[in-house]
């Protein structure tokens, strides 16, 4: 294929990281990032729209040549993809019905709660490890099915990707957050999310790494940051380059 | 009328993707299923293993892991031939499997095992008078099977192709996994993006429910067609 | 050879199901025009020996030839086989078997019954072969009946249908296994009449049946199997009514009554 | 198990992900899958057989009512049937104050109606099938002995359609055990939802469900072979001779 | 009524199957120990009335007692339904069928048959009924073939069983549809013993058939159906020998041959 055409795979939706405007526009954090690292990198990108369970084979199978989907760098995905340097780590928080008796984030709180996750992810992982043995985990399909069954009052707290929180229960409902936004630890949260390329493609996950710090540097990173985030309590932390 | 918050025209062409899939697959299946159980039912030991491998083996394993393998895996099989090819010989071929193809190829490969095993329990119920009376006149296996047995069986088969069909038809939701987007994968999306769960099932159960009636049709009119001359009972 | 074939020359059936031997050394021979009757109890093996003539049942051992072309076989693991299917075709359209329990094809109608393998078999056009059908169902008596389905029928009707439906592929040797056991006294006659014309048109005929008037009457040759053997044969009027055999006797003497 | 646990201990020492512990993860997903899947088809099947002769019989209207029923639960997802089973429920108004609540609160109960209302609806389709084909005189012998109606049906007609059933009937155990995947959805850690721990703990994906696959063949397997036998020993009256 | 009732009293009995009636007023009165024979050509109706008499066909009008207790009706909006199933049911334990086509279970082996209806219909313990069945399977020469499956057996070993499964009722009027028609002549005689034995026994019995001798040396009373209508009927002797009627005549003059 052309040397200057990219096809980037990416699982939509994913708000507010990806989506689709009801008029069927592809837009979201990644989406805008993506469009202005490839403009800084003189590449013509075109999204190809995949399911999660193949994103991996499919970028393989080179249906398309880059994955950028929210993917969370760590060492197993590494043995298949070559990542970028990180480009977000989105903040993972606590979320409550706003009349709930929950009012901190340690053990103790949480004794005997229901709590909901997204299953398979960090929060999983991290909610697992430390609140197994005092609270009573549910793992779920996806974010809207932990809204979903906190409407019908099975749970009692939820803990969320922050944007993704955000968007499918404070901004539908009567929630809020309690506590700290959480990055760390890294064992759990990972190194934040980056573009992930076939193995043998490092010349185009450099071109894809100077155009990020390009756009750091001239502040086009932290403009995009501010539409999506902004608002939003906690600021991400921009990851630097290694 | 609701335009489901504007996801009506995808979630519309999803439907007609599911349907074009679901059909496609089905024929595939069908063909599969009646060679694998003729082969299961004759005389030639081979045949008879490949049959039962084939049928055992299919059905052992999960829909979602047959897919991944075959898609995913012959690409990325075909993929390490074309790299070898260009780390030898400099040649950059490259060859892509079409998703829409593979997905009829796996979904009617999957079935096909599950027709396989109802077609078998139908030919079993056939008279063998009936087979014999072709035999001895002269009839060829094959005319016997297009007349004699095929039509004679399929009475008993129906009700099970019909049930498999069922389950046919919501499995094509599989293909989300090889990046086609299916009436199941859009209306997905529409609920990630808006938040509305129950809103977007109802399309997609109205969908299925659309295609089965249309098939509910269909099956009673073969029903009828291949019960001809066997009364109804009590 | 200048004589004209042989219609059905058979020697030496042998043929056991698992471990019993139902058919001993067998041998018949039907000249053009023969007529011959097969008596025996009940279990004797006369279906099983008119099915092997056709090959419906593969025999052990023995001879098989129709017209003067012998039918091949080959060992294969199963046992012995026909060797060449098209071969076997070809000769089972000359043998027309009318079974004990019809077996009408039960999806078709009655007409579509005696049409079917004259078109797919032997390649009669459509109309001829539903002009040749109707004939054949008014020569048996069921004009009427032509669109029914082999269920609607009654037993008798389906009996006369299955005759119409071997009559059809206008065969040179006719297999018959109790072609009149399901019949009434009526149509018995009209069917051994048809059977006659038959044997007068030259067309030759090995009938099962329990008729010992038939066989009498219409046979010229008779064959009475014992448990997988000919215990006895010959001219139908000797050998029935002076029995050399005490088993033969012994079978005939409830008829006396 | 845990004997079994130990004696592999050895073998397992250089994995990071099979370790003891894991593995009691898998086997316990291994027994949440096998008992929902066989308590389902248990209930579906004792559903089904009064539903197929229901359908099968003259009253129009019994048979209409059945039919829209399999049409409804044959013509929708699983998946949207669990939706509703198990958020559905929970929203009916006043339900959580109810004596219920507690068992539809649980995911299991929710998933057990779902799936057994599924299987019963499609085996029902089968049974009917079968019965419907059931040769015309034998059913006429059973009457003709006096059978009564349910008589006939208890020992002639289901008997003989339920023979002629089982290889669909396999067929449907068999879809049941892979359609019981998407029981984690509503929380219940089966062999699919292990699968999907066990990855967010190692993020393995290809070891976790590889593993998966080979637990759900094992169950299948066992399936067929079981449905194997029990065709050999009753259908001996349908085999090629 | 000091007399004893009257097993199987019948009158007026009409059956229309769409637009042809094919029953048209038949009726019949068998004393115990009766055996009555129907004969008529193919498609007159025998089958049908006998099935009538069992209610397997509902009749359109007529009277049925059986035992001196009448089957009561009731109109219903498919026509006239018996009005009480368990009485229905009662009374078919009472009349037992031979089918024309035999009609085994396919399902079940040949002893099994035999036993499922005194077990289950008439309550007999298992092993009683066992015993009775293997008895009569000796009785019709198949106790070997105890253990085989239906399609498993020759079409004469499947009518035989049949006919045990029948006598294991241990009815009061059995009814036979053309019971010998796939019964070599062997067997014929020891089935008509078996039947004289059961009229001896005080048994009644209805017979369709197609054996003449049999209408003559075993039944006490002989009927010729004709389109549904009993056209002549009175002692086997005089009414086969000396037909009234020139149908009678004509259907019986094949047999003279
Ligand atoms: N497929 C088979 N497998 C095993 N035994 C068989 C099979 N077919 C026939 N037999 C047995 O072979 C013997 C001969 O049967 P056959 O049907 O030839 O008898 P027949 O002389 O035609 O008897 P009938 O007058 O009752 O029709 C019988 O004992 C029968 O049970
Ligand atoms: N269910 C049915 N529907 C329509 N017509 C029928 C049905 N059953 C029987 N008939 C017709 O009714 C007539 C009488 O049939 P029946 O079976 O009583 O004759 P039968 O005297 O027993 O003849 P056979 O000696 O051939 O058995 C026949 O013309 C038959 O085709
Ligand atoms: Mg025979
Ligand atoms: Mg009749």
């Amino acid at each position: 294929s052309d040397d200057n055409t990219v096809r980037i795979g990416v699982d939509v939706p994913y708000v507010p990281m990806e989506y689709r405007t009801p008029d069927g526009e592809l837009t979201g954090f990644d989406i805008e990032l993506g469009n202005a690292l490839c403009e800084q990198a003189k590449l013509q990108c075109s999204w190809v729209e995949q399911g999660w369970d193949g994103i991996i084979p499919g970028l393989l199978a080179r249906r398309y040549d880059a994955i950028m989907s929210s993917m969370t760098i760590n060492d197993e995905r590494r043995q298949q993809v070559l990542f970028s340097d990180p480009y977000i780590v989105p903040p993972s928080a606590w979320f409550v019905p706003d009349d709930s008796s929950i009012t901190g984030t340690s053990q103790q709180d949480m004794e005997g709660a229901n709590i909901g996750v997204q299953r398979g992810t960090v929060q999983d992982s991290y909610v697992t490890d430390n609140y197994g043995d005092v609270a009573n985990i549910q793992r779920y399909a996806s974010a809207d099915d932990v809204a979903v069954d906190m409407d019908t009052g099975r749970l009692d707290a939820a803990f969320l990707d922050y944007p993704t929180g955000e968007a499918a229960l404070v901004d539908e409902g009567n929630y809020k957050t309690i506590g700290e936004m959480l990055t760390e630890p890294k064992e759990y949260f990972g190194e934040g999310f980056g573009i992930a390329f076939r193995q043998r493609d490092e010349a185009l996950a450099d071109k894809f790494n100077q155009a990020l710090e390009t756009l750091r540097d001239n502040g086009t990173y932290d403009q995009l940051h501010d539409k999506y985030f902004g608002g939003g309590g906690g600021a991400p932390e921009p990851a630097s380059g290694s | 009328m609701i335009d489901f918050m504007g996801y009506g025209p995808r979630l519309l062409e999803g439907a007609l993707l599911t349907a074009q899939l679901a059909v496609l697959s089905l024929l595939l299946a069908l063909v599969l299923g009646l060679a694998t159980a003729s082969a299961r039912l004759s005389q030639n030991p081979p045949l008879r293993a490949i049959a039962v491998v084939y049928t055992v083996a299919i059905r052992s394993v999960p829909d979602l892991v047959l897919m991944m393998l075959l898609f995913y895996g012959a690409q990325i099989g075909l993929n390490q031939i074309t790299d070898a090819i260009y780390n030898h010989w400099g040649y950059d071929i490259f060859i892509t499997i079409d998703p829409f193809a593979a997905g009829v190829a796996t979904i009617g490969l999957i079935f096909g095992a599950y027709m396989a095993e109802t077609f078998r329990g139908a030919f079993l119920a056939v008279d063998r008078g009936q087979i014999e009376a072709g035999a001895a006149y002269g009839m060829s296996r094959w005319l016997v099977f297009r007349h004699i047995r095929f039509p004679l069986m399929m009475r008993h088969a129906l009700p099970g192709l019909g049930n498999n069909w069922m389950v046919l038809l919501k499995t094509t939701a599989l293909v989300s996994i090889i990046g086609l987007s299916d009436m199941v994968r859009i209306a997905a999306e529409a609920t990630r993006a808006t938040h509305q769960t129950f809103l977007f099932m109802i399309p997609v159960a109205l969908g299925y429910l659309v295609m089965t009636s249309v098939s509910e049709v269909i099956f009673g009119w073969l029903s009828r067609r291949y019960n001809a001359g066997f009364e109804e009972q009590h | 050879m200048t004589d004209e074939p042989i219609p059905l020359h058979v020697s030496g059936i042998h043929k056991k199901f698992g471990d019993t031997e139902v058919l001993r050394g067998i041998s018949l021979e039907a000249h053009k025009g023969d007529v011959i009757t097969l008596i025996g109890a009940s279990g004797s093996g006369k279906s099983t020996f008119l099915r092997c003539l056709n090959l419906l049942e593969r025999p052990d051992s023995g001879e098989i030839s129709v017209h003067g072309e012998s039918i091949r076989f080959r060992m294969t693991r199963r046992g012995r086989e026909p060797a060449d299917r098209s071969q076997l075709e070809r000769i089972r359209t000359r043998l027309a078997m009318v079974f004990q329990n019809f077996n009408l094809w039960a999806h078709m109608t009655l007409l579509d019954n005696v049409i079917e393998a004259p078109i797919y078999v032997r390649g009669v056009p459509r109309k001829a072969a539903r002009e040749q059908g109707m004939a054949l169902l008014e020569r048996v008596g069921l004009t009427e009946r032509a669109h029914a389905y082999p269920a609607q029928l009654s037993g008798g009707q389906q009996q006369r249908g299955a005759i119409a439906r071997a009559l059809a592929m206008d065969p040179e040797v006719m297999l018959f296994d109790e072609p009149t056991s399901a019949l009434d006294p009526e149509l018995v006659g009209d069917v051994l009449e048809v059977m006659r014309e038959l044997a007068a048109e030259g067309r030759t005929m090995v009938v099962v049946t329990h008729e010992m008037d038939f066989a009498r009457d219409v046979s010229n040759h008779v064959m009475y199997l014992h448990k997988g053997q000919v215990e006895e044969q010959g001219n139908p009027a000797e050998v029935l009514s002076h029995p050399e055999s005490e088993r033969l006797r012994q079978f005939l003497a409830p008829r006396g009554r | 198990m845990q004997e079994l646990l130990q004696s592999i201990a050895p073998w397992l020492a250089d994995n990071a992900i099979f370790t003891p512990q894991t593995l009691a993860q898998y086997w316990e997903g291994f027994v949440n899958t096998v008992q929902l899947v066989f308590i389902s088809l248990v209930l579906g099947l004792i559903l089904a057989l009064p539903l197929s002769i229901g359908r099968a019989s003259r009253l129009k209207p019994l048979s209409l009512a059945i039919w829209v029923y399999t049409w409804v639960f044959r013509g929708t997802p699983l998946l949207v049937q669990l939706y509703i089973a198990y958020y559905g429920l929970a929203f009916i108004p006043g339900i959580q104050q109810s004596i219920v609540w507690p068992l539809i609160r649980d995911p299991l109960y929710p998933a057990l109606l779902a799936f057994m209302l599924n299987t019963a609806a499609y085996t029902t389709e089968i049974f009917y099938g079968a019965i419907k084909a059931t040769p015309r005189g034998e059913v006429e012998a059973a009457r003709a002995y006096g059978m009564s109606s349910l008589m006939a049906y208890r020992r002639i007609i289901l008997p003989s359609a339920l023979r002629r059933a089982l290889p669909a009937y396999g067929n449907e155990v068999i879809f049941m055990l892979h359609a019981s995947a998407i029981a984690s959805v509503v929380t219940i850690t089966d062999l699919t939802g292990v699968a999907y721990n066990v990855y967010a703990r190692f993020y393995a994906p290809f070891s976790a469900f590889i593993f998966v696959a080979l637990c759900y063949m094992v169950l299948s397997f066992a399936i067929q072979g079981a449905f194997k036998l029990l065709e050999k020993r009753m259908l001996v009256h349908l085999q090629p001779a």
